[in-house]
């Protein structure tokens, strides 16, 4: 049983061909053969969201995701995404804001923000609450982190207006 | 300087000249990196060579070891070893965890692995190394432990009854420590008050959960017998000096190293079982092993805390006055003392501060600390102060109800005034400065309260309850030695700071104290660059490796700013000082006649820039030559600081909760919270109100959803994260803070600490607030965590 | 944790009792039972595959009974280890009563699930308990009486 | 936790599925969104031999208009429920309940037909789909079946599905004017396993209920319908006295089951909350 399998993915744009075991979760696949450590693992059961990464442009707990699922697929994680777009704006917002203290649910909150601020332009305070409720931070309020988001959504309505 | 200063904008004086930075909400530039997953965190370090320990662990709370069955794994692919407890005890010294200044207190040799027994689901008895963390799990799960189930020890109610089982029979009964205090005459004070209101408060027990668990790797070299441990841990030159004794190696072959950490809450100031086990694999293979405790297991083997049950009278007179608090504590803390700081001290902080924030003259306490066989319990964030802020805040709330007083006023009748410092506290604790009357005002005005009082009687009548809670606080910080020091545990009280002008003109600073993610090496570099004089974004912190930063205690109650920062401001000016002497040197001028600003020498008299640092830097290092014979350049200072002055120096602040309660649910919806907090000079504003609305929101889950539960048998029935729940954002309410700022004398920063202070107050002002909000029906909830099946039975609803 | 509860078989007290006390009757009635054998008068060993939802253990137990009052009443303890999974022990007292065209068969049992699956599965482990005794008798009734009227439902406490 | 090894095979049609399973037979489990497989398999509760991948099957995908039926297929994602204008207008208690399943990263992956077929008693499909009055489609080897909903979840995590069958989607009753429905749920926290839930569907005119559909959720081992309560409602002007009836007939027959920190007893006054407000909703819309 259980011969590596190959796979084939883009990650953070890049093309990457690995043979891996099929039990391989997404997330080691990117820490531990990629050396990607943006992504972390904080429960392994999909409770926490410190794993939280995008595949084809949707995010996904990626402690229940398996590397040979994304076969094919596009996968980013914060250090592609870093740099461009609204994670940019997100980063410095948090920045501003000190919306994080240890820094290890980071990553994930990121891009679960940078999805609401894709899905739900409008959202209010209390529906960015909602939507972040599924990542976990243990140091800050939240409300630091909220305020943050809110600062990028409120620029964002000022822009398009 | 050293007095109560007001919300309105009063600015203490500078503690440097030209400050800049202090006192400001500076972000942290240095954690700029973390944002875009750039952080090292244990589990992101690999090693060749690096072997994966997993361990298997007692799956009951009691147990004999008999045969341990473990040739099918040492057969499985990739394993590098299988070590019991008996091997290990070959290498390293069990250790029995008690502190000489707790009188009477004792506990039972611990070993790294468990040997004959194990005492409570989750310790630790095999380990398992293999090539990968897959290898060792496959390897685990062929580890046959044959075992005898003991009777076991699971209620702290029935521990010291003469029928139940000893965990340890040499110790002659189930009691860690006892401890008894009675100051003035309790008993008269409770036979002639009018008032006397009492209850009796539960609290579940609860667990830290950073979500980042514990982790290290331990990497012994067998050539010249040196030992490297990367650890996520708060406190390293202490577990530098626990591996040296425990493993007989020299202090200085011992090298812990302290990378990020993901967060901690005291999760990570102990020596655990496993972190002796991890070191003496590396030490056996002679090669790094990383070892990261999966959720589940973190569960088990994590410090667990704050099971207590206390109950507590409180006696006013008509007046109003307070004139006597009385509690009993029993608490329990699993089957051993935890190593090194022991586990007596969480209930002995109980003693200690119910009442503090108030001027009544009686009190006496009684403390039970005993075994059982459950997860260990030792210092996690508050350490008593959430138990003793909730007893004492919600007698207060009776008596107020009772004497049909606003709680707010019966609070601002009977906290020590303003202007009654230096002064002690009825259980003995000596204050230096407080501010519990600013702080009052304070939170009147911020919340609107009067306000907020009409909204709630309005809604009331259309059946809509709503609470609001107060919690009047005071939390203990910059501890001296006479916290641990004095009991024989080497956990260093002061710290140090070394700064150092690099050959560029930029300043490195390194300190004993470690960042968590609370911002420490933010406000060191804001503090650094004020005094040495140079932008913040010339400053380089270094923190977490005893190889390099000066000895020093780490992170632990609430020390970073008042003791670290004490630290680096007393090395900063020292550097000033040399850098100023230097340029006197190179100019050939009184060094009376020169100052620092932003980088550059100036002439005092002329105000014009005549040196800048990036030229006393080469002077210094490079063309020494240049300088008169007897000139010694110092461009590197270390300086230490310990608070002697007070066994603790003491914060305050007062919160409150605005909470909806659904009657016909029994949920609580938080709908806002307000604290205000003193925590002496404000060092970054939007460190600290971000690190009171974390402590809050900690404090939040304790009162409203964490316990861990166990069944009859002593077995954890909800260790993991979709059953055992921790506050997320959707449930918890916009926090508004406000800071009174009232310097400690015993420093010059006079920073005060403020990092476990939400975690104290939070828990009482929610159970108030829900009890304020039950009013109209006559019943009260004080059992941590309230949940709605409690509010539910209050309520006679089922 | 408790499961108490009580359940009527169509068969006679004698019938139910050899049938409580036949391994081969009981292996087919035991849900997930893979082997069963008869080591004393006393004591039975069983391999088990537990499925419940997306749990799946492989439970290696054995049962003793004691007190046996031949044809009313017996003792039961059992513990069993589902390796890595966690273990199952507890203490069942099991009372036949005559009753109107069968028998009942009357049960408390006190029992405790440790590892992985009680620290895990605490959200379910009374209603997985109640369904797998649920499931034991329905299906041993069968084998008894293949042609037994239905069950009534046992409860969980 | 790493999960033990397995073997992976990502299938391409149902025949292929449905010969895989039966060769592999327990051995192997079906891969949908994997929200709750992979999360047990990380715990090593489960060690399957092989994991088959249906996730690319476009059969089993979808939801369309089919002459007096939505399909939902089995692998559409709880996400796509929340978005889609057909769930909106044809089946709204469904887009109602799908922002209290998880979170946003989960239900990205989670599927309806998954969490059919694991029929967790605290899950909020299983007790929707009864609501809605949804059909199971279901196919084996030897050919398709219909099951409706009210028949397919018959205990604790089991379901009227064969082991050799695979669940293709489910046809939906369209809702119309008349319909009103609520969705009622207590959670903890949002996202978490419900203390107690309800999903209520009926047709309205004027005060009048009818056809109504009471299901509760996470109150006992199954999704269960308060069938007297209904039976009490139904074709009735729906006043105080009747809400105050059909509360009571709800909590006398449902037989409700404890949580870790839930007792029966609070489950069944819950009961009865929940339906109050959720009559007092329907008859507001």
């Amino acid at each position: 049983m259980n011969p590596k399998i190959p796979i084939e993915m883009i990650v953070n744009g890049n093309r990457v061909q690995a043979e891996i075991e099929p039990r391989r979760h997404l997330v080691d696949f990117l820490r531990e053969d990629l050396g990607l450590k943006g992504p972390h693992l904080g429960c392994e059961q999909g409770a926490c969201g410190a794993c939280t990464v995008r595949v084809d442009g949707q995010i996904v707990r990626g402690c229940l995701y398996l590397a040979v699922q994304a076969n094919g697929k596009v996968v980013e994680t914060v250090e592609g995404l870093t740099a461009q777009g609204v994670l940019t704006e997100l980063q410095d917002a948090f920045m501003r804001r000190n919306a994080m203290q240890c820094g290890f649910c980071s990553s994930g909150m990121l891009l679960s923000a940078a999805e609401l601020i894709e899905q739900q332009p409008q959202a209010t305070r209390e529906q960015v609450r909602e939507w972040i409720s599924g990542n976990y931070c243990r140091c800050t309020g939240y409300h630091s982190i909220v305020d943050a988001i809110m600062d990028v959504l409120e620029a964002q309505r000022e822009q398009t207006q | 300087m050293n007095k109560p200063n007001d919300l309105a904008g009063l600015v203490l004086d500078p503690v440097t000249a030209d400050q800049r930075y202090i006192g400001e909400s500076e972000p942290r530039h240095s954690a700029k990196r973390l944002l875009e997953g750039q952080g090292t965190y244990v589990d992101d370090l690999q090693f060749p060579r690096m072997g994966h320990v997993v361990y298997w662990r007692s799956p009951v709370a009691h147990m004999r070891i008999m045969q341990i069955h473990t040739a099918a794994a040492r057969n499985m692919p990739g394993v590098l070893a299988v070590v019991d407890g008996v091997q290990m005890a070959t290498i390293c010294k069990p250790w029995v965890a008690t502190l000489s200044h707790l009188a009477g207190m004792k506990s039972a040799p611990q070993h790294a692995l468990a040997i004959e027994r194990a005492c409570w689901q989750g310790e630790p008895v095999v380990a398992v190394v293999a090539d990968t963390r897959a290898q060792a799990e496959d390897a685990l799960q062929l580890i046959e432990v044959e075992w005898e189930e003991l009777p076991a020890v699971v209620s702290m109610l029935t521990a010291l009854d003469p029928e139940t089982p000893l965990i340890h029979p040499e110790l002659g009964d189930n009691l860690c420590f006892s401890r008894t205090l009675d100051v003035g005459q309790v008993d008269a004070q409770f036979a002639t008050a009018e008032i006397v209101a009492e209850a009796t408060f539960g609290f579940g027990r609860h667990t830290g959960v950073t979500l980042e668990p514990r982790c290290q790797i331990a990497d012994y070299n067998p050539g010249d017998g040196r030992l490297t441990v990367y650890h996520s841990q708060q406190a390293p030159h202490m577990m530098q000096d626990l591996y040296c004794r425990q493993f007989g190696l020299a202090e200085s072959d011992v090298h812990v190293i302290c990378k990020d950490v993901g967060g901690s809450f005291g999760i990570k100031v102990h020596a655990y079982p496993d972190d002796f086990a991890t070191v003496g694999l590396a030490i056996l293979l002679g090669r790094p092993i990383k070892f990261v405790a999966d959720r589940l297991e973190s569960f088990t083997s994590d410090i667990h805390a704050r099971e207590h049950q206390v109950k507590g009278r409180i006696a006013v007179n008509q007046q109003g006055d307070i004139l006597a608090f009385e509690i009993d504590d029993l608490t329990a803390i699993g089957p051993y003392s935890m190593f090194p700081r022991t586990s007596a001290i969480e209930g002995n902080q109980v003693v200690n501060l119910v009442g503090g924030p108030y001027k009544h003259q009686h009190y006496r306490a009684q403390l039970k600390v005993v075994f059982q066989n459950k997860t260990p319990t030792c210092q996690y964030r508050g350490v008593g102060h959430p138990i003793a802020c909730a007893v004492t805040e919600g007698l207060v709330d009776l008596a107020a109800e009772k004497l049909q007083m606003d709680p707010l006023v019966f609070r601002q009748r009977n906290v020590i005034p303003d202007d009654a410092y230096p002064c002690s506290g009825a259980s003995g604790i000596k204050l230096e400065i407080l501010s519990h009357e600013q702080c009052l005002r304070t939170i009147e005005k911020m919340m609107n309260y009067t306000d907020l009082r009409q909204e709630q009687a309005a809604l009331r009548k259309k059946g809509i309850y709503r609470g609001i809670g107060f919690a009047t606080l005071i939390e203990l910080t910059n501890p001296s030695a006479a916290f641990y020091g004095v009991g024989g545990a080497r956990i260093a009280s002061q710290d140090g700071a070394t700064a150092r002008l690099d050959p560029s003109g930029v300043v490195s600073i390194m300190v004993g104290v470690g960042e968590q993610g609370q911002g420490t090496e933010g406000i060191y570099a804001q503090i650094a660059a004020d005094a040495v004089g140079v932008s913040i974004a010339d400053v380089r912190i270094i923190t977490g490796d005893t190889a390099v930063t000066p000895y020093g205690g780490g992170t632990w109650a609430s020390r970073g700013a008042g003791i670290g920062g004490e630290a680096v401001l007393l090395a900063a000016q020292a550097l000033q000082e040399n850098i100023l002497r230097l340029a006197g040197a190179i100019l050939q001028r009184d060094t009376a006649e020169l100052l620092v600003r932003r980088s550059q020498i100036i002439d005092k008299a002329t105000g014009q820039a005549v040196l800048p640092f990036s030229e006393i830097g080469r002077i210094g290092y490079f063309r020494t030559d240049t300088l008169p014979n007897d000139f010694k350049v110092d461009l590197m200072v270390t300086r230490h600081y310990a608070q002697r002055d007070y066994p603790f120096i003491f914060t305050n602040g007062v919160q409150a909760s605005y909470v909806e309660v659904d009657i016909d649910t029994g949920f609580v919806t938080l709908l806002k919270h307000w604290a205000v907090e003193d925590c002496g000079r404000v060092l970054n504003p939007m460190l600290v109100d971000e690190q009171v609305r974390g402590a809050i929101v900690q404090g939040i889950g304790g009162v409203l959803y964490e316990e861990c539960l166990y069944d009859d048998s002593g077995l954890l029935r909800n260790g993991n994260m979709a059953d055992y729940l921790v506050p997320m954002a959707n449930e918890m309410p916009d926090i508004e803070v406000a800071h009174v700022q009232t310097p400690t004398a015993s420093s010059q920063l006079g920073a005060k600490g403020a990092g476990e202070a939400g975690t104290a107050g939070a828990p009482a002002a929610v159970m108030n607030g829900i009890n304020d909000a039950l009013m109209p029906f006559n019943v009260k909830v004080f059992d941590q965590p309230i949940t709605s099946e409690k509010i539910l039975r209050a309520l006679g609803k089922i | 944790m408790e499961l108490n509860g009580e359940q009527f078989i169509a068969a006679s007290v004698p019938v139910v009792w050899r049938g409580l006390n036949d391994v081969a009757v009981l292996g087919k009635a035991i849900p997930g039972c893979e082997t069963i054998e008869r080591i004393s008068p006393e004591e039975v060993h069983a391999k088990v595959m537990f499925k419940i939802g997306p749990v799946r253990a492989r439970f290696a137990g054995k049962l003793l009974l004691s007190d046996v009052i031949e044809e009313k009443s017996c003792s039961m303890a059992f513990e069993g280890s589902g390796g890595a999974a966690g273990f199952a022990k507890g203490r069942s007292r099991v009372e036949l009563i005559s009753a109107e065209g069968g028998t009942l068969v009357r049960f408390t049992t006190e029992a405790s699930i440790g590892g992985k699956l009680g620290q895990i599965g605490g959200r379910l482990i009374s209603a997985s308990a109640k369904k797998i005794a649920d499931d034991f008798f329905e299906a041993f009734a069968k084998e008894l009486n293949p042609h037994a009227s239905e069950i009534t439902a046992g409860g969980a406490v | 936790m790493k999960a033990a090894a397995f073997d992976y095979i990502k299938a391409q049609s149902i025949p292929e599925v449905l010969a895989l399973m039966r060769e592999h037979g327990d051995d192997a489990r079906l891969m949908a969104g994997g929200q709750t497989l992979l999360a047990t398999l990380n715990m090593r509760l489960s060690e399957p031999q092989i994991l088959i991948d249906i996730t690319e099957l476009a059969e089993l995908k979808g939801i369309e208009l089919s002459g007096e039926h939505l399909w939902v297929g089995a692998l559409v994602t709880h996400t796509e429920i929340e978005n889609a204008p057909l769930i909106k207008k044809y089946a709204p208690i469904l887009q109602a309940a799908a922002p209290h399943i998880a979170h946003r990263a989960i239900r990205n992956l989670g599927t309806w037909g998954g969490s059919l077929v694991y029929g967790d008693p605290a899950a909020e499909w299983p007790a929707c789909s009864i609501a809605v009055n949804a059909t199971m489609v279901v196919r084996g080897l030897q050919g398709e079946r219909r099951i409706p909903a009210r028949d397919f979840f018959v205990d604790l995590y089991t379901t009227a599905l064969a082991p050799d069958e695979i669940l293709m989607g489910t046809e939906i009753p369209l809702a119309n004017a008349k319909d009103v429905f609520s969705f009622q749920e207590l959670a903890r926290r949002h996202g978490d396993y419900a203390v107690a839930g309800l999903a209520a569907v009926a047709k309205k005119t004027s005060q009048a209920l009818s056809d109504c559909n009471f299901v509760f959720f996470s109150v006992a081992t199954t999704p269960v319908a308060a069938v007297q309560a209904q039976n009490l409602v139904n074709g009735q002007v729906v006043n105080a006295e009747l809400i105050t009836a059909a509360v009571a007939a709800a909590r006398a027959e449902i037989e409700t089951m404890e949580d870790i920190t839930n007792s029966a007893a609070a489950k069944s006054h819950l009961v009865g909350v929940l339906l109050e407000r959720a009559l007092k909703k329907m008859l507001a819309d």
